[in-house]
């Protein structure tokens, strides 16, 4: 399989540094780092973990001081990827079986996705009942009695957060942000936003399914997900290069195998470890106790990319105007 | 005093005739500056009116006009105000008990009132969240219970609930800076007052405080400045009731990711950085001349009041705060850490020591707690070491300009950590020669930016306190300008210099926002270990950590305290 | 009512001991001071007075009311007391206007009358003109005028003055010593005083209090101590005065060295310490007491001051100019000795040592 | 060399004009004292010389070289001088040892040398068994003699002294005083002394500059200062003065109340004020100079201290107790003048006002 031919590739001789700026969690890249330490023995490959908003701040940062600090990315959703390729620092990089790969990707090569991050809901099964509590998106900004106990993510500093409601808009208008405002959502991180729940301060949050995954699996605990039935908002987060003129190590070569091998099976694997949903329709593993990467697919709310690049400082201000009115 | 301090200014003036090392000092400290804090915030502000390639006010106007953006404004000066006034209103009190009367525990209370300054302040706001959160609120149920209320009598998602967190995390500031002026006052000032008929309480009100003035205005801007420009209370408190701070919306602004995030982030920083530095000129408008020498030539014994019949009660009531400003979070903190289900109350079924495993067992946490503890070292004593030149030269000399240091060492504090980090990559990466992107020392760099203001207030109000007589003293016995300072004056304001230290070493030790956009493969801190386990949706293992923190720092300090006779501890 | 009543009083700091066994009653009006070289423990006695300082034994009474002793503490501010620090603590925020008027405003007065007031007892020690000033804007002499000022003028019933005016010019001093009692006498307040200045103790006391090393030395009236000493520290400290090792026998004093002796039948006898005061010595042309020989004079400005040579002792002798205008260094005179006191000999070697 | 030159020096605080044209020169090796009334100028002065204060205009040289001026300056640490501050700048974080030692360290002594230094000054001062404390733990004039210590230890070529003995008592001052002289003698070092005492200023002084006003008002040695007081203030700064009014006419002075008259054939003529010292005046049997009734009579210790009325005019006069036992208040005596001076009238009221 992939993972074979990839080792083939390492024997011809790949060498240098390659510096990975990912927004995947820190154990989830110890793991992942080992198991790229045995498949490219030498190449020096390092990782540098932040948010999503983090590590945006940092790339403009670096890019405004006219050099970026690695060589590849694996962060945030296909949007962002779409405004690096319009700045001309990336890549792109011709993989061998795309053919293989269940969703969306650049045809010139800037981006692959690489992982699966889906926007559900969530709720204490331990606290309250499903059946109590909204089932979708459009009830979980409308039903009263979830009023002022519900929470989801900054728009402004989440990178799924503002693709989910470039999602809801398009699929409810621009209502549904007031419709928020009014049922007095919180806005605040994963994580406070899961201990919240746990707590009892709130009844549902919106959230990425790997955050409860997660946290069933490692804490045992009675979170649970919600698959909204007006559609889960899909996000596949993306992989890119940077190009020789901007990236840290100038090493395209190694770049083009690390790609390679996250998009075969060995790669996708762990990320299915690491609770996200993998990009291979051959490789239809869920992560731990979540339903088949197929069953969602039957029913997204689709994202529309581009717009959500353009019309990215409208809707932020437009939520932030609906939140913040109905204070 | 002035005068004399005008004496020694004079003088001052014509020797830089001289190739004195004074010069040199400080000439490097002020390039040192320039360099690294001047020029990076300069760029940076330069690139808000530059925006499009050309001057203009584009960027200005846009983040100006959002109405957002105002509310952010109004909350910031309400709450960074408000928590000034209650943090010197508790810490005055607390310092004079502590510092100049027989209040029982003096000593315990002494290292206890500056705790919550040993935790990071996520940490503890998440503390406050779970305890006075109006839905499930521990305290509120406990409260609720107890009263036999309908409804939860606190919400701490409101202004006064933000305040609430930002005063009993940000007091200490105020607390050290004032008790460590407060234990060097000379005493038959206040002996003179009570012969003169006036109570212990007349004489606090109208000799000690007073002349404990200085200290109390720096303190009062340490506090200010902190609140003002922090974070991560603002963001777990203020966040869910939409309540705005400049420090969010420019967080909101950084996180888009793109230029022009940038630099409206910077546009509205400049805003923290101008009220950082009008709250410096009023207040050393307002003190002005008034610098109080409280440590003369003559010594005077050493006297506490006594708090006679009030003993008691007083020790009750500073109980009570301890209580509930310190302890309860604490505690809350503490439990959280050992508890699998925050959802249930802890029982022998949801406890575990499994997220104390983890912080201890975790490959990188030993290297960078090493890393944060050089580099936290680094960050104090060079801040210090520049702080008491600096404070000397603010103080003792009237050379043009002496401000100016002052003033950038101010704006630094002004400035949100997150932009100090980002001026910093953009101009320390190598684009202008200079590239110490990715290594410590810019850590070191971007801490001392950050935090150098604590040094520097702490060791200028120590320094207004000795009388120049005893320098001149030492001049006059042949010792030069370094010698009297390393001999007489350093030694004078040690206790200062301790506190300001520690001021600035506590907070880089767990400093998060910087670090998680400067750290390196090489140079995880224990602040990046922090956020990773804030996002890793572990709010236990956070709080173990800063458990663990709260812990080793007090047993530090309580081994120097033994070991120096309280000369070398807070 | 500031009848001080001091009982067995002693005051240790840690375990040095500073005060022994004090015990005195200074009346109500009267002029007390505090005479005994530097670190004897004046300043503690002060202090424990004021109630700056608790006595580690004993009770002190001010008036009917038992202030200071194991079972009750009156605070300072409700013992009625103006006092001068030797350091003068005078408060660096407040212009003198308003350090002086301070002990006015905490007795609430209103503002027209301490106005008045201070502006009286400024004119008094001659700081009118400085009122709005800083004390870091002052001279050390104004800044304990200041002091000085503010301790007299909410006329208390007790003042504590531990030299007060040490940093102040002849002139000055005399001025302000008068207005001192003046105000005591036109007060009738009790005045405890510290003083270096022996002059100041003799012309201002109405009884000085003489302390060696924590001891109460001697308690009495000026000419008192001056004329009597109860001791040989006494007489030497109280002024200055000549003493020669002598043995007492027979109705006579005779000299160790020199042989030469004087008539004397007091109750001391064996061996002995005579002491002459240089002023109860007089050049006499005959039938004088000692012969000798002038071994140097010293002009003092109003005196002159001359060392004569007994035969093996030296006599200081200070007499008016005109006496001695005459004679010359090594010349030989007379001496007749008008007053002296005679001591048992403690055995000490040098009579002059001076203890701290 | 310490040879002190100070040239047309003037200094002011802001507006306020402190000292004005001050020219002197301190030889080589002279114990010069500065005497005033508070608030004149002299610690001011002593600054100006350690260099801690900048003069507003004129130079000061210390040797050869240029100290002071608008173009030089030498910081106060090359200047080679010890100094006693007036409010004693001991420091409160050292022992009094390490605070003796201190000027020591600085010249890089060794150990064992500092150490027997520092213990035979300490022994100087009387501080020995007192070395090891802090100075909170001093009474006040034992942290004086700290700074004394201090200033003594490292033998400077120039000693500036300001009132480094306020706080002592008489014994303790004589020996101090001693002391000084003896080390001024010794090293030869200049010395510029600040004293309130006129005995110190008298007993010790090559030369005395009298300061009023921030004005040098005479320069002199001190017998000639106090016999040729070169005008009324410093006739009556410097030791006890009778002044009386009088009118100089034919070779008499003739007092304006009560007519008596004296010979005087000076230059002063018109209205004039005639100053008689109290020790210039005797009570004598017959052909007295004037005729009088004592007033009152004081005891004083050592002398004795009265008022005689000659008729409109009061005069104080000071007498060994032996002369007038005899005498009693109201007694009508003669009195005869041995000296006096004749000052111009400048026609202020009061005479003996004091003026700060
Ligand atoms: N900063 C200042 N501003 C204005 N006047 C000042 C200042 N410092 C001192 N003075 C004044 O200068 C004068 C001289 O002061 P200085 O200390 O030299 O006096 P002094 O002769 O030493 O007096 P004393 O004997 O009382 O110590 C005083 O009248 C004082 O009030
Ligand atoms: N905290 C202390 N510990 C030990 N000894 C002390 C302490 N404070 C004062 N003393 C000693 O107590 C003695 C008395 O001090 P006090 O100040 O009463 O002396 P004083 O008579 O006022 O002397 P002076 O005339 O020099 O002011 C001194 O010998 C001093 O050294
Ligand atoms: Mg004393
Ligand atoms: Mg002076």
């Amino acid at each position: 399989g992939g993972a074979s031919e990839v080792k083939a590739t390492n024997d011809s001789g790949l060498s240098g540094k390659v510096m990975i700026y990912t927004s995947m969690y820190d154990d989830v890249i110890e793991a992942i780092d080992n198991t790229l330490e045995e498949v490219f023995p030498t190449v020096d490959i390092e990782f540098f973990y932040g948010g999503t908003g983090t590590l945006q701040a940092k790339i403009a940062a670096e890019i405004s001081a006219g050099k970026l600090g690695c060589d590849m990315l694996m962060v945030a959703d296909p949007s962002y990827a779409l405004e690096l390729k319009g700045q001309g620092v990336l890549e792109p990089i011709m993989v061998k079986d795309t053919g293989k790969l269940a969703f969306e990707y650049d045809k010139e090569g800037y981006w692959y996705p690489v992982r699966i991050s889906n926007m559900v809901l969530a709720y204490n099964a331990g606290k309250y009942n499903k059946a109590d509590l909204p089932n979708s998106f459009y009830d979980f900004a409308n039903d009263k009695s979830v009023a002022g106990m519900i929470s989801m993510s900054n728009p402004l500093t989440s990178g799924t957060a503002l693709d989910t409601i470039s999602a809801l808009k398009d699929k409810y208008g621009y209502e549904y942000y007031t419709a928020l405002g009014n049922q007095k959502v919180k806005i605040e991180s994963g994580s406070v936003a899961l201990t919240k729940l746990e707590t009892g301060e709130c009844k549902e949050i919106m959230i990425l399914e790997e955050s409860v995954l997660q946290k069933r699996e490692l804490d045992n605990s009675k979170i649970t997900v919600i698959y909204p039935t007006d559609g889960t908002i899909v996000v596949p987060s993306p992989i890119m290069s940077i190009n020789d003129k901007w990236s840290a190590n100038k090493n395209i070569e190694a770049a083009k195998a690390i790609t390679e091998w996250f998009l075969s099976e060995e790669g996708q694997k762990n990320i299915v470890k690491a609770w996200m949903h993998s990009v291979r329709s051959d490789y239809p593993e869920p992560p731990y106790d979540a339903i088949p990467t197929a069953e969602i697919r039957k029913n997204t709310i689709p994202v529309d990319w581009a717009n959500t690049v353009a019309l990215r400082e409208e809707m932020r201000t437009k939520f932030q105007e609906a939140i913040a009115a109905k204070k | 005093m002035r005068s004399s301090a005008n004496k020694v200014s004079n003088l001052m003036e014509h020797q830089k005739w001289f190739l004195d090392p004074k010069w040199i000092i400080i000439g490097l400290i002020v390039s040192f500056l320039l360099i690294f804090q001047v020029f990076p915030l300069l760029y940076l502000v330069f690139r808000a009116f530059f925006s499009t390639g050309k001057f203009s006010l584009e960027a200005f106007k846009r983040v100006y006009t959002y109405p957002l953006n105002w509310e952010a404004l109004t909350n910031t000066l309400i709450t960074a105000s408000l928590s000034m006034v209650f943090g010197v209103l508790i810490a005055f009190p607390l310092a004079w008990l502590v510092g100049r009367t027989n209040l029982y525990g003096k000593k315990f209370f002494r290292t206890l009132f500056v705790a919550t300054y040993m935790v990071p302040p996520y940490v503890g706001a998440m503390a406050w969240m779970r305890l006075l959160n109006p839905n499930v609120g521990t305290l509120n149920v406990f409260l609720q219970k107890i009263f036999n209320l309908s409804s939860a009598p606190f919400d701490i998602y409101t202004i006064g609930g933000l305040v609430w967190v930002l005063t009993g995390f940000y007091y200490p500031y105020a607390f050290i800076t004032i008790s460590r002026a407060m234990e060097k006052m000379d005493p038959s000032l206040e002996e003179a007052s009570r012969i003169s008929g006036a109570n212990p309480l007349t004489t606090l009100r109208t000799i000690t405080l007073p002349m404990m003035l200085p200290s109390i205005v720096a303190a009062a801007l340490l506090v200010f400045v902190a609140a003002a420009s922090s974070y991560g209370i603002p963001s777990i408190i203020g966040l869910p009731g939409q309540i705005h701070t400049v420090t969010t919306r420019i967080i909101d602004f950084v996180y888009i990711g793109s230029q022009e995030g940038l630099t409206d982030a910077t546009t509205l920083a400049v805003f923290l950085m101008v009220i950082a530095n009008i709250v410096l000129y009023i207040s050393t408008f307002t003190i002005g001349k008034k610098q109080y020498i409280t440590v003369s030539g003559k010594s005077t014994r050493p006297n506490i009041v006594d708090l006679g019949k009030w003993r008691i009660p007083i020790t009750a009531v500073v109980v009570i705060f301890a209580l509930i400003v310190v302890i309860i979070p604490f505690i809350s903190v503490a439990l959280s850490s050992i508890t699998v289900n925050l959802g249930e109350p802890l029982s022998k079924a949801n406890m575990t020591f499994r997220y104390w495993e983890r912080i201890v067992t975790r490959k990188s946490i030993l290297s960078s707690a090493r890393n944060s503890l050089v580099s936290a070292v680094l960050a104090a004593t060079f801040g210090m070491i520049i702080s008491g030149m600096m404070a000397y030269l603010l103080v003792r000399t009237k050379v043009k300009g002496r401000k100016i240091p002052d003033f950038m060492i101010t704006v630094g504090s002004g400035t949100p950590s997150v932009v100090i980090a980002l001026s910093l990559i953009m101009t320390m990466s190598g684009k202008f020669k200079i590239n110490i992107y990715n290594t410590l020392t810019i850590m070191v760099i971007a801490y001392m930016i950050k935090y150098m203001m604590m040094g520097m207030r702490t060791v200028v109000s120590a320094l207004t306190q000795i009388s120049p007589s005893l320098e001149e003293a030492s001049q006059i016995s042949g010792a030069s300008w370094l010698k009297s300072l390393k001999n007489v004056t350093l030694p004078l304001i040690a206790p200062a210099l301790v506190a300001g230290w520690f001021l600035i070493f506590m907070p880089c030790f767990y400093e998060l926002t910087m670090s998680t956009l400067l750290y390196s493969a090489n140079t995880k801190t224990l602040g990046y270990e922090l956020f990773t386990y804030q996002t890793y949706h572990n709010q236990q293992t956070a709080s173990a950590l800063a458990t663990a923190i709260l812990v080793v720092v007090f047993f530090i300090n309580w081994l120097l305290n033994k070991l120096t006779d309280g000369e070398f501890s807070i | 009512m500031s009848r001080i009543v001091i009982k067995d009083v002693k005051k240790a700091f840690d375990d040095v001991v500073v005060l022994n066994d004090f015990n005195a009653v200074f009346e109500d009006g009267e002029f007390i001071t505090l005479l005994g070289p530097s670190g004897c423990g004046k300043t503690t006695m002060l202090r424990m007075i004021a109630g700056f300082e608790k006595p580690t034994k004993g009770e002190i009474y001010i008036g009917e009311t038992e202030v200071s002793s194991s079972k009750t503490f009156v605070p300072p501010e409700k013992r009625d007391i103006g006092m001068v620090f030797q350091s003068y603590a005078v408060w660096p925020h407040m212009t003198v206007f308003d350090n002086v008027a301070y002990p006015l405003k905490m007795k609430k007065m209103d503002r027209a009358s301490i106005k008045e007031d201070v502006e009286s007892v400024l004119e008094i020690v001659h700081l009118s003109q400085y009122s709005e000033r800083v004390p870091s804007q002052l001279s050390g002499g104004q800044q304990q005028r200041v002091a000085l000022a503010r301790a007299l003028v909410a006329k208390p019933q007790l003042l504590l003055l531990d030299e007060p005016l040490s940093n102040l010019d002849a002139k000055l001093r005399d001025s302000m010593r008068f207005e001192i009692k003046e105000i005591q006498k036109k007060l009738k307040i009790t005045v405890v005083y510290v003083t270096h200045d022996q002059m100041e103790a003799m012309t201002m006391s109405d009884r000085v209090i003489v302390i060696n090393h924590g001891d109460i030395q001697q308690i009495g009236a000026p000419p008192e101590i001056y004329r009597y000493p109860a001791n040989q520290f006494v007489a030497d400290f109280v002024g200055k005065i000549n003493f020669i090792r002598a043995k007492s026998e027979n109705g006579q004093v005779t000299f160790k060295d020199s042989k030469q002796s004087l008539d004397y039948s007091g109750p001391v006898t064996g061996d002995v310490v005579v002491g002459i005061r240089p002023e109860n010595l007089r050049f006499i042309s005959r039938n004088g007491d000692f012969l000798g020989t002038i071994v140097s004079k010293f002009y003092l400005g109003d005196v002159n001051d001359c060392r004569v040579d007994i035969g093996g002792e030296q006599l200081r002798v200070i007499a008016e100019p005109k006496s001695f205008d005459t004679y010359n260094e090594g010349d030989k005179i007379q001496l007749r000795v008008d007053e002296f006191s005679v001591f048992p000999d403690s055995g000490d070697k040098d009579l002059t040592k001076i203890l701290t």
